[in-house]
């Protein structure tokens, strides 16, 4: 069950793959978190993945360059951000509503727009994408120098975005007033945050990082659009999020533990073709509940998520 | 007086493959037949008699489910409306329904053969998104296959549990060559893309279903585009009936353009296998 | 020192005296208001009439096709309630615990075990009961399913205090999973084209309350259990007692109720509500027990329940209007040959318009002084 | 009119909530340099009116001036930019932060955050003021009084020069306000101004150098403080004349009706909070509890109300044991009444209506409720009658009490526990925010629930409070009762000797 990872071609292979499955996790965990952290629940993170794909998609396609892509799949995701913040944030509109249905639109509104933009093309687009970028030296190191050291450019992006989410959030002054707004709106208000603001552009910054996700699987994974490409990833990072505490270094290593989860459980499968797949299907599902069952102590989220701030509410 | 068709599928037309195929077929049937067409996608199964029934009251004459799971609805539509013709792709014989189903494991074995023949490894594997019966005959024909070719040979299934998530089939894939497989047959509806462009990576071949692409060996055209055709033909001429239609491997024809990685000896032993087929020397299903 | 003269609380309505002019002018914007979701599907229709347009359509035709297809004919009606019928369960299934303060995102899954169940009933128990028995033991063996797979959350909340949203739609994935693994190991019928289990026994069928159709009296009983959810909140001590523990625990204990026990219960009946729709797909729908069967009714139930704004009577109206929605919204792509996927992003948009619709309250006070600033103007000529 | 300089000055100022007036035509000056009193009866809309000119709330009508000059405050930031700073009602924290993340929060400074030196820079002002802070504690551990000058600390590190202070005396210990008003008098004379808001008229006289005094939303008078007295003030106020001193039969003392003995239990850290605490209380006595915050004294109070697990030790009411027994069964067979400290948070149901919020403790059982039915007509009844007879300002008992003002709140609580004739009543902080009507409203009904026969455990900070009710009081220090004595013989010099543990 586990000689693939005494043989150094297959255990590559195996960690590339859990990386690349979770660097779309890793990248909408991150945009989800930073809302989170920032009080404002973002339960469309599924929709933004899939709005930042087709974005990654259309640009390339008329720009031809996988930059081009990149371009248009952050203004996608703004986008979405920006919605989300008119609604949620200045109409109140209850949040998870507004999540689901921006879902529900991205879905059909990308299937169909990807029909009327690339016509006759559909998933034989073959796109520009970017290429991997090896870090000299490192990336001679046996094993972990392919894993880490030769990845997509995207991939570096995903593990700096973590950092960056981490030092932004915990050293910096507008860290603190985010952290802030997303526990005591009405202290921060007080203390002089400008709590509105404040969470539009955390809003915004955070759909654009989810929509990072979509982008690198057209850009460094399939070089294609398919019709609702983000295949349920958006929830997982939910669940990636709390998971990892809404700490994002805990939420990066949960993205990986289910990102590997997921390519382990491809490989049990073709060894083991007696039991039903489904057994394996549902390894990652299942080792994220005992994780989240087995640590210890409770995990709180920000205490004023999802609910919007309104001044002269007592 | 122009028939009308109208099919429910549950994908969507631009897969490029069986959802795909099926549509091609419609637009055949306009052209060529004359026929009025309609279809919807991405049909879920809680409303799978509610679209069929609905084209049935509307006056379509020949109402298709395309794929085995819509033959409980099928079976239902063809008795609330005995004057329809009820059609289900790959469905199970059902009484009052006609059915039309390749013999996937014919296809299956040929194809097993052609990967026997290039392997180097001795190892190819299989994916689909789910399991069903369309599948398992067609890679039980294919361990056959292979194992004619290579006794010792040996087949991987894996399932990604998506029919449209590209970047899981190229995961899976990529996981498979480095567990030896280096031929690969997709049974997908757009995630077919993702095996294939694993494969065009790290040089290994798929033999297709319906698609072709470079590294493709060569493709079974389980085409039900011309069955479809066919069947709106049939029904033209006052003769199709409610029964299971089977459409066997009777010719090349049926198979896509050979690889230049496929010998010309290896043509030639698939041909031979299709004729011992056809005259029942060969079950295709063991070998 | 000034002393001033002493208010009363009464006379303290903003100016009593406002011109008529101005009286009529505020009831038709409280009128206008009361229409808001009315206006909010308007708004989303001439939007989605561009779409429509870029579809290659004509949308009054599309649009009359929509609203003939959901509601004003025989069949239309009769699929539009069936397809209320889980979207209504379902949103019970998220409004119930929501009043205790949990939120379960985990309905589907707990659709799938109540299918499961409910199946496994249906074939094996004995055939010797009355079939009426019978069917009533499938139905309980799905709320039953239900509600088990909802008291795991539950109960992980209630013990280890550990988040329910996340382990509610984790287990969803299990859930489905889970189905799939027992219908691929042991139920599915022998030689079948999809994974499905055999067919149920046919007296265990649910009967149908509109001929021809496939109204089952699964629709019938889901309005029931609506009705009966909303009696439970606004008329009994356990809707209260699990309301207050919604509003503030520390106040529950502090009133003596059992949070543990009420949480427990609530997301188990709301399980139940979700179970139950599950055995409704299979005893009235689709007579078996088919691998991935729910097109996402969990997460259309969490819609139903936020557009009723969490009661259980508007779920019916919230339920029916989004049943109306999708299979008006097929009926349309069947009539005038429009993109699926186009229709598909017309109903996200709709949805997104009424829950906008539903933010705008209206504050009297707030209008009377527009009115007032309006008519300024107009007096002074 | 003004020889001062007005530093800041509301002009008609109107704000109404959903039709409700809860400012109507205020005008206001604050003279540069002064200490400004706002006194009015609870839901008077003193905070309301604060609020505005802090930014938080936009008035419907009216004009700002802040040194003359017509300003708008539509946010909080706005209103420190004018230098003004305020200290809520409720104090608004991050409770998840340490003192120095909520003192920086909101300051514009370099973007990389050096919580090393601000947390010097807050140390060195505290000493400056005199406070006893540790600024790396969380705020949630912090004792309230604590919490305060951490409060006021953020003010001043922010450079306000006009401090808004809303009831600062409520959350207090009678040690902690002499050098509290010793800091206020330092503020002024350093020529800062300060608008307090307060309840307690003694400190306006002795503080204030004008006062504003609201009813009902209005200003009734605008006074100099020297020209006025505390019972004038009071009859502003209310309306009526309060009469500070209660009338007290002796008590006509009966069997125990509670008997804690040897308890033992821990505070939320986990650290021990009652240490082999024993009490009794017999029927128709008022035993005071007397001591400095956080002796113990919440803890005791909720093992016995049963919100709370003791670790050892028994709780024995009316003679029955009661340690197995949950709130409701002790309110209901052991007819315990029980007032908490919190209200917010404990004792109400803020998102409800008044009604329900009046049998919170009692709608399962007859008459509100039979076979699992609920009675609505009857509860609403009834919350009418008591809402009536305890004087709850209130548009009806379908409003939420969420709305309620703090004071109004707390009627609410006391109305529930008093009205079901308990035969133990424990009242934790009874007039904490309270208006004198309503201090003295509260005292007469708990000494006419005393001469009824119950025995009543009364938990306060405020002496003054507790000289006046009680029969006997009880001395807690360190989870323990240090000393026992009837009232006759309690100084506040022997109490305070009692109270910080130097004689047993
Ligand atoms: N009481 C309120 N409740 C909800 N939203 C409000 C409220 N007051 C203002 N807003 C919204 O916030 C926006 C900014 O208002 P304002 O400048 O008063 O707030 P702020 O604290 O300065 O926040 P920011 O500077 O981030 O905008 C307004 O356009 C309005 O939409
Ligand atoms: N945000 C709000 N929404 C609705 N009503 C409110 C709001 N804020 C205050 N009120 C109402 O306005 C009135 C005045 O309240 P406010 O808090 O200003 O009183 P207060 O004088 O500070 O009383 P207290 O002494 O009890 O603190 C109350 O009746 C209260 O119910
Ligand atoms: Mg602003
Ligand atoms: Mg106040």
């Amino acid at each position: 069950m586990f000689d693939f990872l005494l043989d150094p071609a297959q255990l590559t292979d195996f960690l590339s793959t859990g990386l690349r499955l979770s660097i779309p996790l890793i990248f909408a965990a991150m945009g989800g978190l930073v809302c989170e952290r920032s009080g404002v629940f973002n339960i469309a993170l599924e929709g933004q993945i899939l709005f930042g794909a087709f974005g990654a998609a259309v640009g390339a396609y008329f720009l031809g360059t996988p930059t081009g892509g990149l371009g248009f799949a952050l203004l996608f995701g703004a986008l979405s951000g920006l919605l989300l913040a008119v609604l949620g944030i200045t109409l109140r509109v209850n949040q998870i509503v507004i999540g689901i249905a921006v879902i529900l639109f991205s879905t059909g509104f990308t299937s169909f727009m990807s029909r009327v933009l690339f016509p006759g093309s559909g998933n034989s687009l073959k796109l520009q994408g970017f290429g991997p970028v090896a870090i000299p030296y490192l990336s001679d190191i046996p094993v972990l120098g392919p894993v880490l050291f030769s990845q997509d450019a995207l991939v570096y992006v995903a593990l700096l975005t973590v950092v960056a989410v981490y030092l932004v959030l915990f050293k910096t002054r507008i860290g603190l007033s985010i952290r802030a707004i997303g526990e005591n709106p009405s202290a921060a208000d007080s203390a002089g945050v400008p709590v509105f603001r404040l969470r539009y552009a955390c809003v915004i910054a955070g759909s654009t990082l989810a929509s990072l996700g979509g982008a690198y699987l057209v850009l460094t994974q399939v070089f294609l659009f398919s019709d609702n490409m983000s295949a349920g990833k958006g929830f997982i990072a939910l669940a990636a999020i709390v998971l990892g505490r809404w700490q994002p270094q805990l939420a990066f290593l949960a993205c990986l533990l289910f990102g590997f989860f997921d390519a382990f459980q491809l490989r049990l499968q073709f060894n083991h073709p007696e039991i039903p797949f489904q057994v394996f299907a549902a390894l990652p599902y299942g080792v994220s509940i005992l994780a989240l069952v087995g640590l210890m102590g409770q995990a709180h989220p920000p205490a004023a998520v999802g609910r919007p701030y309104d001044r002269e509410m007592r | 007086q122009a028939v009308k068709v109208a099919v429910a599928l549950p994908g969507v037309i631009t897969d490029k493959a069986f959802n795909q195929n099926v549509h091609d077929g419609l637009v055949k049937a306009r052209e060529t037949l004359g026929a009025e067409v309609a279809f919807t996608e991405n049909v879920s199964q809680a409303e799978q008699v509610e679209v069929m029934s609905d084209y049935a009251r509307r006056g379509y004459q020949i109402v298709v489910g395309a794929g085995g799971e819509y033959t409980d609805a099928a079976k239902r539509v063809a008795t609330r409306f005995p004057k329809v013709r009820v059609v289900v792709l790959n469905g199970a014989p059902t009484q009052g329904v006609a059915t039309v189903n390749f013999k996937n494991e014919e296809f299956g074995y040929v194809l097993g053969l052609v990967a026997g023949r290039v392997t180097k490894t001795g190892t190819a594997a299989a994916i689909s998104a789910q399991q069903f019966a369309a599948f398992t005959t067609a890679v039980d024909g294919f361990k056959a296959g292979l194992k004619a070719a290579k006794p010792d040979g040996d087949v991987l299934v894996a399932y990604t549990n998506d029919w449209a998530d590209v970047a899981k089939a190229k995961e899976a894939t990529l996981n498979l060559i480095s567990k030896g497989a280096d031929v690969f047959m997709p049974y997908l509806d757009a995630g077919w893309v993702g095996v294939v462009q694993a494969a065009q990576e790290r040089n290994a071949h798929t033999v297709g279903i319906l698609h072709e692409s470079d590294n493709n060996l060569t493709t079974a055209r389980l085409d039900f585009a011309r069955a479809l055709v066919d069947a709106i033909g049939l029904f033209q001429k006052g003769q199709l009936e409610a029964k299971d239609y089977r459409i066997g491997l009777t010719s090349t024809d049926q198979l896509g353009p050979f690889n230049s990685a496929v010998p010309e000896a290896v043509r030639q032993e698939v041909q031979k296998a299709i004729e011992d087929i056809k005259s029942g020397k060969l079950n295709p299903a063991k070998g | 020192m000034s002393v001033v003269g002493q208010p009363s609380v009464k006379a303290q309505t903003p100016s009593g005296a406002e011109p008529r002019a101005g009286r009529v002018a505020q009831s038709l914007i409280k009128f206008a208001f009361m229409l808001k979701t009315v206006w909010a599907v308007l708004a989303a229709l001439i939007l989605g009439a561009f779409l429509v347009q870029l579809a290659g359509g004509r949308p009054v035709a599309a649009y009359s096709a929509l609203f003939e297809g959901a509601f004003a004919d025989y069949y239309g009606i009769s699929s539009t309630l069936v397809r209320m019928s889980p979207l209504l369960l379902a949103s019970l299934a998220v409004i119930i615990p929501l009043r205790a303060g949990l939120f379960n995102i985990g309905a589907e899954g707990q659709i799938y075990i109540g299918a499961l169940l409910s199946t496994l009933v249906a074939l094996y128990l004995p055939e010797v009961l009355p079939s009426w028995i019978h069917v009533i033991a499938c139905i309980g063996a799905g709320a039953l399913g239900g509600a088990l797979w909802g008291l795991i959350p539950a109960a992980l909340k209630a013990y280890r205090g550990t988040n329910e949203i996340i382990t509610s739609l984790l287990l969803s994935y299990v859930a489905v999973y889970t189905v799939g693994a027992v219908l691929h190991a042991w139920l599915m019928e022998p030689g079948a084209p999809y994974p499905y289990s055999r067919e149920i026994p046919d007296a265990l069928v649910l009967p149908t309350f509109l001929s021809e159709t496939e109204a089952h009296i699964g629709v019938l009983i889901a309005v029931a259990a609506a009705l009966v959810i909303a009696v439970i909140f606004r008329q009994t001590t356990l809707g209260l007692s699990i309301q207050t523990v919604g509003h503030n625990p520390h106040a529950a204990v502090y009133a003596g109720l059992d949070v543990k026990r009420l949480t427990l219960s609530s997301f188990a009946l709301g399980g139940a509500m979700a179970g139950l729709a599950g055995a409704f797909e299979v005893l009235g729908l689709k007579y078996r027990l088919f691998d991935h069967f729910s097109p996402g009714y969990g997460m259309q139930g969490i819609i139903v329940a936020f557009l009723a704004a969490l009661s259980p009577l508007g779920s019916i109206v919230a339920a029916f209007f989004l049943a109306g929605l999708q299979v008006g919204a097929g009926a349309m792509q069947r009539t005038t040959g429009i993109d699926t996927t186009m229709v598909e992003a017309l109903q996200g948009m709709i949805v997104l318009f009424v829950a906008i619709g539903l933010a705008f309250r209206y504050h009297p006070e707030r209008w009377s002084r527009r009115v007032a600033a309006w008519q300024k103007p107009t007096q002074g000529e | 009119m003004q020889a001062v300089p007005s530093r800041i000055s509301l002009e008609g100022i109107v704000k109404t909530f959903g039709g409700f007036r809860a400012n109507d035509d205020v005008s206001i000056h604050v003279a540069e340099g002064s200490i400004h009193a706002i006194l009015g009866e609870n839901g008077a809309g003193k905070s309301t009116l604060m609020n505005i000119i802090y930014g938080l709330y936009q008035p419907d009508a009216g004009r700002i001036l802040s040194r003359g000059r017509e300003v708008k405050i539509s946010n909080p930031r706005q209103a420190m930019a004018l230098g003004i700073g305020m200290v809520h009602q409720h104090f608004k924290q991050v409770d998840t932060m340490t003192v120095t993340e909520n003192v920086v929060l909101g300051l514009p400074g370099r973007p990389v955050l050096n919580l090393a030196q601000d947390r010097k820079r807050i140390i060195d002002l505290a000493q400056e003021l005199g406070f006893d802070i540790d600024p790396d504690q969380p705020m949630w551990s912090l004792p309230i009084g604590m919490q305060q000058r951490v409060e006021i600390l953020k003010l001043l590190y922010r450079q306000a020069d006009l401090l808004i202070l809303d009831e600062p005396t409520s959350v207090l210990t009678p040690s902690e306000i002499k050098p509290f008003f010793n800091l206020l008098s330092r503020l002024r004379s350093s020529g800062r101004t300060i608008v307090l808001i307060t309840h307690k008229l003694d400190e306006v006289m002795e503080m204030a150098d004008r006062v504003t005094v609201m009813r009902l939303g209005r200003v009734v008078a605008n006074i100099e403080a020297s020209e006025t007295n505390s019972r004038e003030l009071a009859r502003l106020m209310v309306g009526r004349d309060v009469i500070f001193d209660v009338t007290r039969t002796p008590p006509r003392i009966g069997s125990p009706v509670l008997e804690v003995a040897d308890l033992v239990a821990t505070d939320e850290r986990g650290l021990s909070a009652l240490n082999g605490l024993s009490l009794t209380v017999k029927a128709g006595e008022i035993v005071g509890i007397a001591g400095v915050d956080g002796n113990g004294q919440r803890e005791l109070a909720e093992t016995i109300a049963g919100l709370r697990k003791a670790s050892a030790g028994t709780v024995k009411i009316c003679g029955q044991v009661a340690d197995r027994l949950n709130p409701a069964e002790r309110k209901r067979r052991l007819r315990m009444g029980f007032v908490p400290e919190d209200r917010q948070k404990v004792g109400l149901d803020l998102d409800s209506d008044i009604a329900f919020n009046m049998v919170l403790r009692s709608f399962r059982l007859p008459p509100f409720s039979r076979h699992g039915w609920v009675d609505f007509a009857k509860i609403k009844t009834h919350a009418k009658q008591l809402a009536e007879r305890y004087d709850v300002r209130m548009r009806g008992v379908g409003q939420r009490a969420r709305d309620l003002s703090g004071g109004n709140q707390q009627k609410i609580i006391l109305a529930r526990e008093m009205e079901d004739e308990p035969e133990l009543l424990i009242v934790s902080q009874p007039t904490k925010g309270l208006d004198v009507g309503a201090i003295d409203f509260v005292q007469r009904t708990l000494l006419a629930q005393r001469d009824r026969g119950t025995g009543i455990l009364y938990i306060s900070t405020e002496l003054e409070e507790l000289l006046m009710v009680a029969d006997r009081l009880a001395v807690i220090f360190n989870g323990r009762i240090v000393g026992e004595l009837p009232v006759s013989e309690a100084t506040p010099e022997r109490l305070g000797l009692l109270m910080t543990g130097k004689a047993a």
